[in-house]
């Protein structure tokens, strides 16, 4: 197959996608494969390493290599295969539940480390598979069958909690948005280091609408803001609102208003490395902010499975110890006659 | 250095190094240890240290010993009893007085037998010989510190450098004692210490001052010969249970062509697997250490997967944490190594001390019916074959292999005659070809029953696995109920079929005794010596050790069942009788038990054997 | 409503509900079964849902089915067979054809089985009945679909809406079939759509249509008559197995007055604990749902430790998550309940099907020589008397207790008389009291061997707990061999001994007969019926059905040694069976076992049973 | 024993202590003590959680309720504790391998729900109990016996992964500060909600004089800053150096020069919401900055163990279910007579 006839469809399988209609999950389904496709990847060399959830089946419906695991473990087991096979393009799908619930200490060490993984975040608020629980992402007071008078819990912003794993690539985009996620999926992949996408995703089932409040096409424009690096943070219907920063904290104004003009709005710096800045547009909420899409943080660092790899040629150009009959016959040895 | 006065022939003898954390009494023993092996001897050592980093200074808590066992003979074990004691300290002589063989030689540094060191170790007078009844034996009282400071007087030392350096006089002492060549060690301190010279000067004279001192006292010291073993010809190391479960999957990563890869967490007593691999990147090794036992064996997971020799190594309680993780590599049929270096439980336990309190949960450990290859390794140095064998059951019956070792044999050590790996069995790896018809992820080799590995990176062959239930003839998810029935089955199936490729049970000993002795794992060293030694005395015994557990030897029903009585004996409650209970239930089974952090000693083992066979 | 023309006289029948999930099929089954409970029958019931959440309309892995089983006698399963089906579309047809009685009645919703539905289940033709050879059948094709536009035709309802009431029109239907009132389903629809009139209206009149179709069509539709049970007085609720678990805790709670705390987290099939106990907060339930398996353990052994009621629940992966934990509650000897509702395995397997394959992991699943208290339900009401007994022995023996219960009983409803907790016995609450001399934190009350509770706030008794191993007559941290021994030993003597406060083992059927059936936890229902249609059938047969296994009841040896044939039958390979062979290894035991993530049915077990006795 | 005649010596026990001698612990456990006696704590009502490590041998050592558990779990056990019987004071001791290695899941999940607890985190960025591997704090390239070639890893930074989890409270001192030391315990021990206090703490025997660049007394007046509420950020040994803001930037500069006062000096706000200057403090590291000690972050949140008490007191006021018997007799249920 050559690169330039692969289409989205080549990534797809035979297997009937088993997700609720009208699930967020299949639109992502889309994108991922779409991006793949754009990317030019070859489905050998594409591997998707997912835990447990609805989000987790997504291995199951693409024609590339997969493995569906245990709950949490998806960003552990992605690490080994990375590190064991470094050519791989590897896919990490997590849900709320399975990244940040059970998954949490091996998606923040993951980041730490740096590994080269694409991890994919579908953020619906609520565990899905299990029929509705509130996640570590349910706003504070959420009622669901676990938590039928409200929740007394503060939800991470995976955003934020990336960036205090000092992670260096955070994005984030909308399900039924598909253009730009599929923008997003391949900035991720052409980032070296871990990815992390969240993908505000609807579950229809057990928490419809739970996004809708900014994602829904009335609303998306004046409460989203789409961020792209280069560009200067302008968002809203007519384009004319847009973010400054007033001492150490961003304000929404708008454009034309109190002599702002287009040059006083903040211009996205993604590559940045101080994440001061980036921190910010993460953590904004609606109403008081726009919710910020895009790429919010693509900073360069060391990768660690590239790390591992240089480290062990280094040292096996210096060493003398080429096999295991020189490590056995090294150092203190004797003879009997 | 002149003719000795009285020198007492040994077959073989045992020798403790024991003293305070800081002492360096682990260095000692090891020299002497490397020494005695040079010279010919057969050795088995073992080291015994707290598990606290420094506990207090001059405590019973504190003390750290190195026990050397060498003979003329095969040693097995690093012995019971000791015949020579090196106490540093009132603490080192009250926690190891009770060890000592009756009439044995005791060295002590007697400046450390102040009012304060004694109270210190809890003795009530300023006698601890008496205190001990100790009487008869030959009490070697010699004031190594003050001799060290004498001897290291003119060197410009500060008195804390002298001090440390009181363990390479009574090295020297000892040395003395034993007839042995200096040369090893000297090298040895050349090496170590080549950045200071002068540290260097100060450790090789007082080495020397410590052998000259033997000389001096000879009329008092006794002296012993053991001559060398008759020990193969070849090229000889020592090796430690851990380091030899690490090169062992280095050779069977090298038979197999595979990348190695480990994923670990540290846990005493089996970090040194880890910190040895982590040295092997000259060997291409991968090491993710990771943030816990979980990742360690999913990240390992996930390096199976992508077609490297995985591994992961771990304790007690890490085992605990894997086993959701070792469910789904059973699930995914997947190779992969469990190491678990037994301690002693339940919990944190007794983490430093030895036991085999984990087979039950090697064994079922898992939800679901969740089979898996359980190994044991015997010895410190067997450790290398069973990790090569390990791996090669691993990838050749795409399995999860658990490997048991334990504390005792993971710190212990023994001589090693250096193998020519051609020697060695080819691993082969059960690779997808291209000429595979009607490939499926969960087709099987008829034999094995066994599925293929096809790691990414091969066209044609992507497929997703998982942990759900798969359908036997498509590889894809299945709730089928007979279907899953059928795919237990064959679970189970292809675990008992690794039996027609490992070795049968034999019998060491007199395979027609009435009474065969049934031990499992690291005992080995201590159930051969007190079989060794009855038979010697006369006495008919029969041993089956085992180290293939699931599945077990296919001729083992056979024989157990050949035998009138069988003991089963194990550093547990009774986990493998339990096991044999299971599997062979109309034989009847007594049992040795013993749960004390310690190993078996071949004394109480030999009282109870002699016991069961006057019966 | 006129005279019906044939009446079947039945003394129990099975009625399945089923079609796509989005049919309603689990609330009509619902419905039914509180008709018919209300009405004085005995029930059983059973839903049975895909594991996707919405898996592909109209194919057969997006089927949904509820099982009702009620009788005029006592009934203990929701039966293998069905008399009546109710299939909304071919899919439901297809997945449950097999399961029908010989000459049952099918009802149909003809206006679904087009070519596309059809095709979609898998069907060849466009004649089900006879692809699956069901032309003996009553087979009742109401155009349902139809049917119910038609009633709603007037209503102002969009389509959608109108569809989604179908499945009160088969529920009516069924009512006429058994002559059942409505006011309970007509009760119910006022409640749950109080937010729209016009829903209630729509759903009240397709009932009420539904219902009288069936005496339209009176001539072709048998109609049944079962009459009341003679059931206990009293007051009676419809309860599952899970919240039966929920509500047995809150009453331990109550009786030990002591506060509940469940650390949790959500897994199928054990997630309706938590959310039932979530809901309690009115009775003061402190609900604490964790980050996963493992905080939920932990924060459950720190309540315990803080002096709380402390439970978690979970299902198989997640109990291999906890086993380093439970080992911690072993060690620090701290009261605390493990559930776990038992699911198909191994890894994620099948996971919303049952099995009983945990039960080694629940006895072995943890490093070290680590014994706990292992006991099983056997019904989904006896739920609520297992975990009020498992919460008892663990606060008065001190120590944690795994209770098994499994997805079929879990979810599984049978009617409830409520108690009255007075008749239930006392929880005493083992607290240190000022007067206890020179106490310290492992003083053991002598008949038990368990410790006291000194939880924290109480002046004079602070302490550190711990997971290492500590001193037997002090609670210090001990590394001494021999009371590493004495304390392992006393662990399990103080499970052991748990014996002496639990019921003895009592046969049921014929005490005298041959053959005797052995099963443990949720097959009571399969095996009790099976035991009693063959005694009623003029076989004599007898059952020992266990809900304690570790410690076994005290004259279990007694009772099994008194058969010629014992015969263990469960939903796994022979787990329970070979604990027997461990623990009364001198009898012989026949294994009957199922892996299919299914009961058993009644059927298979007398057949096989019928074998066992002819032999 | 009346309240203030409570000594530090009250909560010693007679254990004697194992860790090495000049281990960086004796003096945390000196300074905890103390600070539990200045605060008049009842033995009583104290409880020391710990998890494995050499730092978690704590509660061994301490006479108050203590519970030395497993590897990574203290803070799980911990929370189960504190939300079982909010009256005691939980401590909750932990290393940098208990607490960021195996039990980060735990960690940031405890301090997302705000439980009241104080979290004392012993950072000798080592395992010091195993004898010497590296851990998630180690710096890029530090050798071990784990990583003898040099780790490829990049360290978490506690307080960033703090902050990233949402934490309100974040502190660090040093070992062998031992005034400094108990009034910073003393002010998260006030503190309401999750307080983590990082202690450079120093393992002499496998690593050393790590801080010592740092905490040496003749480096510290340069190196460090010590942070005080309301204070100005001034630090130096002649008291002349101090923290400005230059855009989204921390700067050094020295007071009298270029024309710099100590007006112009940041004050610094630890009861701050917005973390935004408070996660720049904690990120500071020595040579570019002093490393900031003290309370860094003291903000006010809603706790955890409080709501939970809350919520079931607001729902048993209204509820007509007072027993297990309401319970059972409400809702669907039929009478056989
Ligand atoms: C060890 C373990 N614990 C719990 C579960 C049950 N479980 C499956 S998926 C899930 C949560 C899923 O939530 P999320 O990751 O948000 O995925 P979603 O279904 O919402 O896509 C849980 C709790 C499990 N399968 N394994
Ligand atoms: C489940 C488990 N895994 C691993 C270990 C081994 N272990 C004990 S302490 C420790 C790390 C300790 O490091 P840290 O928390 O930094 O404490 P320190 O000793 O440095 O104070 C490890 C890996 C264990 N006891 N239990
Ligand atoms: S339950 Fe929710 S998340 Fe899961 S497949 Fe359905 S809509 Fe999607
Ligand atoms: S090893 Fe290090 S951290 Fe542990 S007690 Fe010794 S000095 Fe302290
Ligand atoms: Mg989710
Ligand atoms: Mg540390």
């Amino acid at each position: 197959m050559s690169e330039n006839t692969i289409s989205h469809l080549d990534f797809k399988n035979d297997q009937s996608v088993k997700w609720c209609p009208g699930c967020g999950d299949h639109a992502i389904l889309n994108s991922v494969q779409k991006a793949m496709a754009e990317l030019g990847c070859k489905k050998e060399e594409v591997a998707v390493v997912s835990g447990i959830g609805c989000s987790s089946r997504f291995p199951y419906y693409m024609s590339t290599y997969g493995f569906h695991t245990i709950h949490g473990r998806g960003p552990a087991i992605a690490s080994g295969l990375k590190v064991a096979n470094p050519k791989l393009k590897v896919w990490q799908i997590t849900g709320d539940g399975d990244a940040l619930a059970i998954g949490g200490n091996h998606f923040i060490h993951t980041i730490r480390r740096n590994i080269d993984l694409n991890i994919i975040l579908f953020n619906n608020r609520i565990y899905g598979l299990t029929k509705g629980q509130y996640s570590p992402t349910s706003q504070r007071g959420f009622v669901s069958k676990s938590s039928p008078f409200g929740t007394v819990e503060y939800p991470f912003r995976p955003g934020e909690l990336v960036l205090g794993a000092r992670g260096y690539f955070f994005a984030r985009c909308i399900d039924k948005d598909l253009k730009h996620q599929v923008e997003v999926m391949k900035a991720a992949a052409k980032h070296e280091g871990a990815s992390v996408i969240e993908v505000l995703q609807n579950c229809v089932i057990f928490n419809d609408q739970i996004h809708s409040e900014i994602t829904d096409k009335e609303h998306k424009a004046d409460r989203t803001i789409y961020l792209e690096h280069g560009q200067p943070m302008i968002f809203g219907k007519n384009r004319d609102k847009g973010l400054i920063l007033e001492g150490l904290n961003l304000k929404v104004v708008t454009i034309g208003e109190n002599g702002i003009t287009e040059d006083d709005i903040l211009v996205h710096d993604a590559h940045c490395e101080d994440m001061t800045l980036q921190m910010k547009l993460t953590d904004m909420e609606y109403p008081n902010f726009p919710v910020a899409l895009g790429v919010i943080r693509d900073a360069e660092a060391l990768v660690y499975d590239q790390c591992v790899q240089l480290q062990i040629e280094g040292i096996q150009e210096q060493s003398d110890i080429k096999s295991f009959d020189d490590l056995v016959r090294s150092g203190d040895t004797w003879e009997v006659e | 250095m002149g003719k000795r006065s009285k020198v007492i022939e040994k077959d073989e003898v045992v020798v403790r190094f024991s003293g305070d954390s800081g002492d360096g009494m682990q260095l000692t023993g090891n020299l002497f240890s490397y020494t005695s092996a040079i010279f010919g001897n057969d050795i088995s050592t073992f080291p015994d240290y707290p598990s606290e980093i420094r506990a207090p200074q001059g405590t019973i808590s504190g003390v750290s010993g190195f026990q050397v066992h060498f003979g003329h003979n095969d040693v097995y074990t690093p012995g019971d009893y000791c015949d020579v004691l090196v106490a540093m300290n009132p603490a080192a002589l009250k926690a190891n007085a009770k060890w000592m063989k009756p009439g044995g030689v005791i060295i002590i540094d007697e400046d450390c037998f102040d009012k304060k060191h004694l109270e210190k170790a809890g003795y009530q007078t300023d006698d601890p010989i008496k205190e001990e009844k100790l009487g008869d034996y030959n009490v070697i009282k010699a004031p190594i510190s003050t001799l060290t400071k004498e001897s290291l007087k003119d060197m410009g030392l500060d008195t804390k450098s002298i001090l440390r350096s009181k363990n390479m006089y009574a090295l020297g002492l000892v040395y003395w004692m034993f007839d042995r060549p200096l040369d090893h060690t000297q090298e040895y301190i050349k090496k170590k210490f080549a950045k200071s010279e002068l540290i260097v000067q100060a450790n090789l004279k007082v080495l020397d001052d410590g052998y000259n001192y033997g000389s001096i006292l000879q009329v008092v010291t006794p002296s012993f010969h053991i001559s060398p073993a008759d020990v193969k010809k070849g090229t000889y190391r020592n090796l430690s249970g851990n380091t030899a479960v690490a090169w062992g999957f280095l050779a069977a990563a090298e038979k197999s062509g595979l990348e190695l890869f480990l994923g670990s967490y540290p846990i005493t007593p089996a970090t040194e697997i880890l910190q040895e691999l982590s040295r092997r990147k000259d060997l291409g090794v991968k090491v993710f250490q990771a943030e816990d036992e979980i990742a360690g064996i999913c990240t390992a997971i996930g390096a199976s997967f992508g077609g490297d020799l995985a591994i992961t190594t771990t304790s007690g309680p890490g085992l605990a944490l894997k086993g959701e993780a070792i469910g789904l590599a059973v699930m995914a049929e997947l190779p992969l190594v469990v190491v678990n270096v037994q301690r002693g439980g339940p919990s944190t336990g007794l983490p430093t001390k030895t036991e085999q309190s984990d087979l039950m949960q090697a064994l079922f450990g898992r939800n679901g019916e969740s089979p898996c290859v359980v190994m044991a390794a015997g010895s410190p140095v067997n450790c290398f074959d069973y990790a090569f064998y390990a791996a090669k059951v691993a990838i050749e019956h795409m399995t999860p292999v658990i490997l048991l070792t334990d504390g005792f044999i993971a710190n212990g050590t023994q001589p090693w005659r250096i193998p020519d790996l051609n020697d060695w069995p080819e691993i082969k790896v059960p690779r997808v070809t291209k000429d595979m018809k009607d490939w499926h992820p969960y087709m099987r080799d008829l034999d094995k029953l066994s599925r293929y590995w096809a790691a990414p990176g091969i066209p044609g062959f992507e497929h997703p696995l998982g942990g759900l239930e798969k359908d036997y003839d498509s590889g894809d998810v299945s709730h089928n109920p007979e279907n899953h029935q059928k795919m237990v089955n064959v679970r189970q199936e292809k675990v008992d079929r690794v039996a027609n490729y490992i070795p049968e049970l034999e019998i060491l000993g007199d395979a027609d005794s009435d009474v065969l002795v049934v031990g499992w794992g690291g005992t080995y060293g201590h159930l051969f010596t007190a079989l060794d030694e009855l038979r010697q005395e006369g006495h008919k015994l029969a041993l089956a050790h085992f180290n293939y557990i699931s599945p077990l030897p296919k001729n083992t029903y056979d024989i157990l069942k050949s035998y009138k009585k069988i003991v089963v004996c194990e550093l547990n409650m009774g986990q493998f009788a339990n096991y044999l209970r299971m599997k062979f239930q109309d034989l009847r089974y007594l049992q040795f038990n013993k749960v004390q952090g310690l190993p078996f000693t071949v004394l109480e083992l030999k009282e109870y054997f002699k016991s069961l066979m006057e019966e």
